[in-house]
């Protein structure tokens, strides 16, 4: 057992970050190419670096970090340190994240290639994964948050790089202030960790987290909530904003005005997991609250289903993965909630690469087609574009969870697991991911077909060539055929197509059912669900043949025909469907009209008691009644009092008289005489 | 009878009076044109009879003429700072006469009577030597007023001034003839000892009321305020100066004879240091709520007077211990050098033809003349009390002794009027140094270079005084009261 | 032992304003300026050797007989809170010198002249342990204030500088009343033997709000705000500067010097109607703030917003020590206000003086007039995304810190507080983001604004200097902490011994 | 027999009548100095009753120093007086109000 | 009848007159007459004071004031001509008022004194009798040892009285002719008489020729 090395860590950290700076603010200087080195170089070491700690603590017998490495504050006994946790959770995160990010590195470089923020792209993305790695690495709470708001940062630096476009500005605005929403709760969730804990420690919460079971709130005006559940459901509602869970889910869609290697990079691989790896951090403390378990199980499942439903009525190529996305977020919830931390890694990690792959694959699209988004007007891509539409077919299978596809062995011990557990609310996840499935299956195919198959629904006017985008041009229609992207898009696509074949078929044995995670995850041995999984599983094979004879498959099967018939065949029946589920249509493109009731209530609510506080309350009272008042009142008496000094003689003299008088009469009254 | 002792203690006196005969006799020779030795003259005699009151002066009280006459600690204090004023009013004074045609010698010689009468009444023994010294006080007041005749204002504030005064001594006078019915003595000394046991101790009280009604008028604290305003505003304003500093004094040397004589328990119980207490707050409600309207600063300065003329009683409604006199006296002093330097800056700004004396006059000063501007800038700060300046340390001097005698809603009345009065301060500076001059008006200061460094002088001691100064003097002021 | 620095530090500006009055051409005058504002700062920075940062006590201590008669003395001495407020201020103060350079014409001397005598006597109240010579202070920086904002000020400069100086003087001549009911009392003025005198729980009522009225003007605090916008509105950018980064702090500074130490007892007897005054203004402020159309007002507003966190966390310590008994608690609460208020001088001295940049460009302050300046000052928007990050209390930047801090303390107090002062994150994001969204990114509006230049030499030296504290103290406070560590503890235990 | 009471209650007799003078005539300079002339009269039957009364000379020496100095007082405020009257043309208090406010 | 008697009757005459004469001061339409009348009170106060035994005292009043200021008054009043109609306006009018208020004047003014007490309180023995010297002498001494102080500052209020009067009336007026005996007596006939050469010239129509003074 060794020790790692605290500089490869923190080069690990400190490398995307120097990257981001030279590229940021050398931008001038070191022109397009040099910055997009610098960051690209800066990453990958630390991707190298990650991979090299990984196989370290693995295979190479390293024991897990944890070490601060200064002191940020120390007051009284209180003190919160940056420092570094790795043991085989943050290690396996830390791996996934640069070699993800990695991966957008290079793609960007051609998605981005004619964009006048190139530099800035890079810097930012480099950034992010500094955010990032800071955020895996933390050793205590405070730093988890630095990070998770670092992370925040980046991603509403980054939907909203386009600066130009209102919407882009405006979803930035909204994502960065949904989060907000979230880590209000966090915060709440940290500053409960220390009245109860007395630590922000990971490993001393940890440690004394026993000490949780039968704590409870008591102050003046508050029910003597349970304390691990008061801290739980706090924390969650952090990951809620950050991994978009119902109800504040309602950024991510919008996220996707964000350029798409963001899309892929933040919001679908890294960042939205964010919540999953910090709840699966917790999982000593989320271990003492069912109550808070079952929260996390009903929110996930709810959102594993019914954003699925919306992405199912997606026209917009990334806003159907983008639902999808919320949709597996779901999923990895419904596997925190029924204790199956390992599964939601799992997930989480398997996620990671096809996702990106799905997202830097629409990129490419994306890019074929000129910016143009709208799946009505594409079809038929599939031969202009050979290895985008077969990596992108990888990834849809591996996102329907078809057997032996790295989704499906994340996915189905997701969904039996469900099915397994029983802890209250178990029953209605099990009914959602099931029927997710379904869902997942149905958008999935539909859009497959819609982009790469049927007829071509663009036309190609002949015109001027390049350089102007689809400037004067009807959507849908281009100026030359759709053209398969260049290596720098297509080499990230094999590189991630790869693992999102292979890596559920090599890992799930290890990471599930061998104790792999150790003491990084800790579940209460009445939860372990996997631990029964485990009786029946016999080597991913078994599982994945096994996988053909269930529920699940079938359902993908069903909608595969659908799709097929609809899509492929018979292009009419949408439509006539659309008009006979007329009602659902509406829900769901209204995506249940949260939007419209977030909107209404909290920015147009907001903003009129704003208007209404300033203007009625700082206006009216405060300077109208009590300041202008009291001058007022001084001015009014003062012309008065100015009245008796009429510069007359006589009236003075009377003055004094009267004085005199009052005088004596004054002294007469109060007794003065004896 | 008259031994040498009696010279001695009055050798200031004596002095001035011969000077001033001098110097009519020598003025009624001189031509117009050589006024300016009249000038000097009168200056230097000012000066001689200030250091002979420095000088002369007995450790503790001497007493001459069988305790007509008391030097003391307070006359010394209150004389040295009387002639200062008169000197500086003399400095001030000269290009405004000038260009008036008010440049003759018995200017002086009535200021310097002013100045004796002032030095008699502070260190009067007796009623009658009180009376005495504010009569010719106030004679030269008067006429002085007057002394523009071919000004219809001016000697339209005469009227008012003597007909008022006139009617305030009288009310003194019987208060006077009271406490002599009670006591059967004129004199001070014996007052308090003989207040203790009359026989008609309604008739002292009652007389009592009448003393404190001529010490309100003289001090011009409301309702005997009237007059004050009015006076300001018709005289000439060196005489304003003079009105507002040496007569001032006066007032406060009066009020300190009268009322101290009788003691600080007998008579000055609570009917009295109630009624003290209301005629202050009357003058401080009323000056400053009608400063704020004014827009002629002689005008707003005046009721800025009757204001701070409550603060003095503030100090005289505490005086259950000397710490109320001190304070008071502490204050009078202040005052008296505040409004000099106020008003000297408006006799430097006046010109042949224009009277600088509407607030509106001000306009811009900060862009024509930077160094006036500052100048009344320290005034005003000083005199609306806001720290470190002169004025400040004797608001709070005075508000300690009010809180000091259990009278804190005085002290609450006397701050929320202080943050009324802020505002017409604040006003001038904000005319001065925030809005643009009007184009018709010249404002230039005078040339008349002692003026300028007098003035200077003057003011930066507002300043000085505020920031070292005021320790020193108010231990001196605490001696002199003997605390 | 009479130790010298700090009469250097009050001294040295004050008497600096001389030559910059007198000298005659301009150029001369603001190199003497910047060069006197520089020895204070530069004398600052030998302070900090000489200062024991383990002692709470008094240190660098200087002791003149000023009024014998009253007992009132010049007496001179800083704590850690008290070095790192001075430091603060000696920070600012070259940086508004530099960023008024060539901008102000009009009076320039005088200008200069004021901001040097403004930082002198912000110098003198941190490091006075006399009562009344802190109240002479405390009330003398009102007159440069009232001057910058009169003679430099805006179209409504009557209106705003009447207010203020009339507002503040109300208060401040409160705060005289108590002072003199003190000394009738224990017939002194020293700071130290005020705090140690027992006053009956009658006396300590009336002070405390004597006190109160005193202070929270000055923060300001709800409802007696209304004096900020107004004078932040009209005064110039170097009064707001001033006014924002270091005259905001004298009244919690006067809270910390005066309530909690001496007053006790009323202190925690009427501790829920403070941490009312200071939760309101998270939400209502934030609301307020929310819809400026002044980009001013709306910084003003945020600064009374994050001000409340500093009372917050200096009353919420009642609440612990005297009834949790949770002394790591209360310190926590303290010293996360400590830190706010050093930060907020930082990040509000810095977003003034972004507005003040864009203002000098454009001449308005109209929000909407302004949109897309990414596009054309690129650096500019950089520091001023910066800034509002650190506003909007962003990990990594100072504004952190402190709320984080506070949060967590109060959580400990009372959930309910931690609860509604967690609500900044969401409203201070909403306020400060929505006007990065409005004048930073979107399309050019108009060519006024097309035409603008991205900052010079001279704005980028302030800005960056400001930018460089901020993230310093993000990232790392300890320093700043432990400077005020002993002194906080030392608060701590005055706060928990009875006076009754 | 003449005791002291008679001599108090003229002068505040006196005293009061001046005092209804100065509120009668609300016009006339001349009849308001006299009226304050019956006053200083008043005040000294006071101290003439109360020196005869204390059989004390200091009272007696007053009256005498108040009737000098009302002598010059009104030598003073006559001249006043023609002073105003050659500005004003009028003596009448009523139209003399210049200065307000 | 008793002496005692005799002083009560006199003191009622005497000050029954003052009373009178003093309610004519304010009350007649005339100055002049309320002049004479004021005189008529001070007359009758000195008959009361001389009652007293102060005779100086009473004799200097009639010398004084009857004498002095009273002509002073006079002599004001007969220079400046005043329209006695318009001073006396609202006389009417305002006499409740100014009854009253001196009615209230006197109530607090005798309650408070408390008269009642004094009604019993009869005069001592003359003191100057007692000192064995007439009243003049025994006032002088006083006046010239003890209050030589006062005395002398009256003196200089006199003069100051002198001077105040004379700044305020004593003018010159520029344009008055004033004779010069000297000047005429000096002078010779050559100033007297001038012989001025001038060549015949008629002058120019139109304009009127100055004449020559």
């Amino acid at each position: 057992m060794h020790q790692l090395s605290t500089t490869i860590l923190l080069i690990i950290v400190l490398a995307p970050l120097v990257g981001a700076i030279v590229a940021g603010l050398l931008r001038k200087q070191l022109g397009r190419g040099g910055s997009a080195a610098a960051s690209i170089i800066s990453v990958g070491i630390s991707c190298a670096l990650s991979f090299w700690v990984l196989y370290q603590l693995v295979w190479g017998g390293a024991q897990a970090y944890d070490q601060d490495i200064y002191t940020w504050f120390q007051v009284g006994q209180f003190n919160a340190s940056f420092g570094m946790m790795i043991d085989r959770l943050s290690a396996l995160m830390m791996a996934v994240v640069t070699f993800v990010s990695l991966m957008v590195h290079i793609y960007t470089i051609g998605y981005m290639a004619d964009d006048d923020g190139f530099q800035r792209f890079f810097s930012y993305i480099a950034l992010f994964t500094f955010s990032m790695l800071i955020l895996v690495v933390a050793n205590n709470f405070m730093q988890l948050f630095v990070g998770w708001e670092l992370v925040g940062l980046v991603s509403y630096l980054l939907i909203g790089f386009w600066y130009k476009k209102p919407t882009a500005t405006f979803a930035s605005l909204k994502a960065f202030l949904v989060n907000r929403v979230g880590d209000f709760g966090f915060v709440l969730g940290i500053a409960a960790v220390l009245y109860f804990l007395g630590t922000l420690d990971y490993q001393t919460a940890f440690d004394s987290a026993g000490s949780l079971a039968g704590m409870t709130l008591n102050f003046p005006g508050l029910p003597h909530w349970d304390a691990a559940t008061v801290i739980c459901i706090l924390l969650f509602i952090g990951a809620m904003g950050k991994s978009a869970q119902v109800p504040l889910h309602v950024w991510l869609p919008d996220s996707m005005e964000g350029p798409t290697p963001i899309s892929a990079l933040i919001h679908a691989a890294t960042m939205v997991t964010a919540g999953i790896f910090m709840v699966a951090r917790m999982s000593p403390l989320y271990e003492m609250s069912a109550t808070a378990l079952s929260f996390v199980l009903i929110i996930g499942a709810t959102g594993a289903l019914f954003t699925g439903l919306i992405g199912i009525v997606q026209n917009d190529i990334k806003r159907v993965i983008a639902y999808s996305t919320l949709s597996q977020l779901g999923y990895m919830t419904v596997a925190l909630g029924v204790s199956v931390y390992a599964g939601a890694v799992f997930h989480l990690m398997t996620h990671a690469f096809f996702k990106a792959l799905l997202f830097l694959g629409s990129g490419s699209v994306i890019i074929a087609m000129h910016h143009e988004q709208d799946m009505r007007y594409m079809g038929g891509l599939g031969k202009y574009m050979p290895i985008t539409c077969v990596t992108m077919w990888i990834g849809s299978l591996a996102l329907c969870a078809v057997p032996f596809f790295s989704g499906f062995f994340s996915k189905d011990i997701i969904i039996e697991a469900a099915g397994e557990s029983h802890r209250w609310g178990a029953g209605y996840a099990y009914f959602c991911v099931m029927a997710g499935a379904f869902v997942t299956a149905l958008y999935t195919f539909r859009q497959m077909y819609l982009t790469f198959h049927g007829k071509e629904k663009f036309e190609v006017v002949e015109g001027h060539g390049h350089g102007d985008h689809g400037h004067d041009l009807k959507p849908g229609q281009l100026h030359h055929k759709p053209k398969e992207s260049p290596w720098v898009v297509t080499v990230p696509l094999i590189l991630l197509a790869i693992p999102s074949l292979v890596i559920g078929y090599l890992t799930i044995g290890p990471l599930l059912f061998g104790d792999w995670f150790g003491k990084a995850i800790h579940v209460a041995p009445e939860n372990d669900i996997l631990g029964e999984l485990a009786h029946e599983f016999h080597g991913p094979a078994g599982m994945a043949l096994h996988g053909f004879m269930t529920l699940p498959f079938a359902l993908v099967v069903l909608a595969f025909i659908i799709c097929t018939y609809i899509y492929l065949f018979n292009p009419k029946m949408a439509d006539r469907v659309r008009r006979v589920l007329n009602p659902v249509y509406v829900i769901l493109d209204r995506k249940f009209w949260v939007d419209e009731v977030y909107f209404g209530v909290f920015c147009r609510g907001g903003l009129a008691f704003g208007r209404a506080l300033w203007k009625g309350g700082d206006g009216a009272i405060v300077d109208g009644v009590m300041v202008d008042g009291t001058t007022g009142l001084v001015e009014r008496v003062s012309a008065g009092v100015r009245r008796m000094q009429s510069g007359l003689l006589y009236h003075y003299a009377f003055a004094m008289i009267v004085g005199l008088i009052l005088l004596l009469g004054g002294f007469w009254w109060f007794g003065g005489v004896q | 009878m008259l031994s040498w002792n009696d010279i001695l203690v009055l050798l200031p006196e004596i002095y001035l009076v011969v000077a001033i005969c001098i110097l009519l006799l020598l003025d009624a020779w001189l031509k117009p044109s050589q006024r300016n030795i009249t000038h000097w003259l009168a200056i230097a005699i000012t000066v001689v009879t200030g250091l002979l009151c420095i000088f002369g002066q007995p450790d503790g009280a001497a007493y001459a003429f069988g305790g007509m006459f008391v030097r003391d600690g307070t006359s010394e204090i209150i004389k040295i700072f009387g002639l200062l004023a008169i000197g500086l009013i003399f400095v001030f004074a000269r290009p405004y006469l000038r260009e008036r045609k008010l440049h003759i010698g018995e200017f002086y010689s009535l200021m310097l009577f002013a100045a004796l009468g002032l030095m008699i009444l502070a260190s009067a023994g007796n009623l009658i030597v009180v009376y005495l010294g504010l009569e010719m006080l106030a004679l030269a007041s008067y006429t002085l007023v007057a002394m523009n005749r071919d000004s219809p204002l001016s000697s339209e504030a005469a009227i008012k001034y003597f007909v008022l005064s006139a009617l305030a001594s009288g009310m003194l006078l019987y208060g006077m003839s009271m406490v002599y019915g009670a006591t059967g003595t004129l004199d001070l000394s014996q007052l308090a000892a003989a207040a203790q046991h009359v026989d008609m101790p309604n008739v002292l009280k009652f007389g009592v009321i009448f003393l404190i009604v001529g010490v309100a008028f003289e001090l011009g604290a409301a309702p005997f305020h009237m007059w004050l305003p009015d006076v300001y505003d018709g005289s000439p304003t060196p005489i304003t100066t003079m009105i507002a500093s040496v007569s001032k004094l006066g007032a406060f040397a009066l009020a300190y004879r009268l009322l101290s004589a009788f003691g600080t328990e007998g008579l000055l119980t609570d009917q009295w240091q109630l009624m003290l207490a209301v005629v202050a707050a009357l003058s401080l409600v009323i000056g400053n709520l009608v400063a704020i309207v004014q827009t002629n600063i002689k005008r707003m300065l005046g009721y800025s007077t009757i204001a701070h003329m409550g603060f003095l009683l503030l100090g005289f409604v505490a005086a259950r211990d000397g710490h109320g006199y001190s304070a008071a006296m502490f204050y009078a002093v202040c005052y008296a050098l505040m409004s000099t330097a106020a008003f000297g800056v408006l006799l430097a700004l006046s010109r042949k033809g224009f009277e600088c004396d509407k607030i509106s006059d001000l306009k811009g000063l900060n862009k024509r003349a930077p160094w006036m501007a500052f100048l009344m800038l320290l005034a005003m700060f000083s005199l609306a009390g806001v720290p470190p300046f002169w004025g400040f340390y004797a608001k709070v001097l005075v508000l300690q002794a009010a809180i000091d005698a259990n009278m804190l809603w005085l002290a609450i009345v006397g701050i929320v009027m202080a943050i009324i009065g802020l505002w017409y301060y604040l006003h001038v500076i904000w005319v001065m140094y925030f809005e643009e001059p009007e184009e018709s008006v010249e404002l230039a200061p005078q040339k008349d270079h002692t003026l300028r460094w007098v003035l200077s002088i003057n003011g930066l001691a507002l300043l000085g005084v505020g920031i070292y100064g005021w320790g020193p003097l108010l231990s001196w002021c605490r001696a002199a009261i003997g605390v | 032992m009479n130790h010298w620095i700090l009469s250097l530090l009050i001294w040295l500006p004050i008497v600096g304003a001389v030559p910059v009055l007198i000298a005659r051409n301009s150029r001369a005058m603001r190199w003497i300026a910047l060069a006197f504002s520089v020895a204070t700062f530069v004398a600052s920075l030998f302070m900090l050797p000489m200062f024991n940062a383990d002692s709470a006590a008094m240190q660098l201590v200087e002791m003149h007989h000023w009024i014998p008669a009253l007992d009132v003395n010049y007496a001179l001495g800083v704590d850690g809170i008290a070095v790192a407020l001075i430091l603060l201020t000696t920070v600012v103060g070259p940086l508004v010198i530099i960023g008024a350079w060539e901008v102000i014409k009009d009076k320039a001397h005088q200008y200069m002249a004021c901001m040097l005598v403004l930082e002198g006597l912000l110098i003198g109240l941190f490091a006075t342990t006399d009562a009344l010579l802190f109240y002479v202070f405390f009330e003398a920086i009102l007159i440069p204030m009232f001057i910058l904002i009169g003679v430099w000020g805006g179209p409504r400069r009557l209106y705003a500088t009447m207010k203020f100086f009339i507002y503040t003087f109300l208060g401040s001549i409160c705060f005289l009343i108590g002072l003199l009911y003190l000394h009738s009392i224990s017939g002194t003025f020293d700071m130290a033997t005020l705090a140690a005198t027992d006053l009956t729980m009658t006396q300590q009522s009336w002070l405390f709000f004597a006190f109160l009225i005193a202070f929270a003007i000055k923060v300001p605090m709800v409802p007696v705000h209304t004096w900020l916008p107004d004078a932040h509105v009209e005064a110039p950018t170097g009064g707001s500067v001033w006014l924002a980064a270091v005259m905001l702090k004298v009244g919690t500074y006067g809270f910390l010097r005066f309530s909690l130490p001496i007053v006790p007892d009323a202190s925690e007897r009427f501790v829920w109607l403070m941490i009312t005054l200071s939760l309101i203004p998270v939400v209502y402020i934030g609301y307020v703030a929310l819809v400026q159309k002044d980009m001013k007002k709306l910084v003003a507003y945020s600064s009374v917003a994050h001000m409340a966190f500093v009372t917050l966390g200096l009353f919420i310590a009642f609440l612990l020590v005297r009834d949790a008994q949770n002394l790591d608690a209360a310190k926590l609460g303290i010293q996360g206000a400590m830190v706010q208020m050093i930060s907020h001088g930082f990040v509000s001295g810095a977003m003034f003086s972004c507005i003040g940049v864009m203002y000098d460009r454009l001449h308005t302050r109209e929000i909407s007039a302004y949109g897309g300046l990414v596009k054309v000052m690129p650096w500019f928007a950089f520091f001023m995304v910066l800034f509002a990050m650190a506003n909007c209390g962003l990990p990594g930047t100072s504004g952190f810190v402190g709320e984080f801090m506070v949060i967590l303390a109060s959580f400990s107090a009372n959930p309910w507080i931690a609860l509604v002062a967690a609500f900044t994150l969401i409203i201070g994001a909403a306020y400060t983001l929505y006007l990065i969204k409005r004048i930073i990114w979107g399309d050019v509006t108009s060519d006024k604004v097309a035409a603008m230049k991205d900052i010079n030499f001279r704005e980028a030296i302030v800005l960056t200097v400001f930018g460089l504290f901020v993230l310093a103290i993000g990232i790392w406070p300890e320093p700043l902490i432990h400077l005020m560590g002993a002194s906080v503890s030392h608060l701590v235990d005055q706060i928990a011994t009875t006076k009754v | 027999m003449i005791t002291l009471a008679h001599f108090i209650v003229l002068g505040a007799v006196l005293f009061s009548i001046s005092v209804a003078g100065i509120f009668i005539n609300r016009k006339n300079v001349i009849v308001l100095l006299m009226c304050i002339e019956l006053m200083l009269l008043a005040v000294n039957v006071n101290f003439v009753a109360f020196s005869r009364f204390h059989g004390d000379v200091a009272g007696q020496i007053f009256v005498f120093f108040v009737l000098t100095v009302a002598a010059a007082e009104a030598a003073v405020g006559l001249a006043i007086l023609t002073l105003l009257f050659r500005n004003r043309r009028t003596v009448n208090v009523g139209d003399i109000d210049s200065m307000k406010g | 009848m008793s002496p005692q008697l005799l002083q009560l009757i006199c003191f009622w005459f005497f000050a029954v007159i003052a009373v009178c004469g003093a309610l004519m001061v304010i009350s007649l339409r005339n100055t002049v007459h309320s002049v004479l009348s004021l005189v008529l009170t001070f007359f009758s106060v000195a008959c009361l004071w001389i009652l007293l035994q102060a005779e100086f005292l009473g004799i200097a009043l009639v010398v004084v004031y009857v004498g002095a200021v009273m002509v002073l008054f006079l002599f004001v009043v007969m220079m400046l001509n005043i329209d006695e109609e318009r001073l006396r306006e609202g006389f009417v009018r305002y006499l409740p008022l100014g009854i009253v208020v001196a009615a209230v004047m006197l109530l607090e003014m005798l309650s408070l004194i408390g008269v009642r007490a004094m009604h019993h309180t009869t005069m001592g023995p003359d003191p100057a009798a007692v000192a064995g010297m007439a009243n003049t002498a025994w006032l002088g001494t006083a006046l010239y040892t003890h209050y030589l102080l006062p005395f002398e500052i009256a003196a200089l209020i006199l003069t100051l009285g002198l001077v105040a009067a004379v700044v305020l009336t004593l003018r010159f007026r520029e344009g008055t002719r004033k004779q010069n005996p000297g000047d005429q007596s000096r002078v010779k006939a050559a100033d007297r008489v001038r012989v001025i050469k001038m060549d015949v010239e008629r002058p120019q129509s139109g304009e009127p020729q100055e004449p020559q003074s």
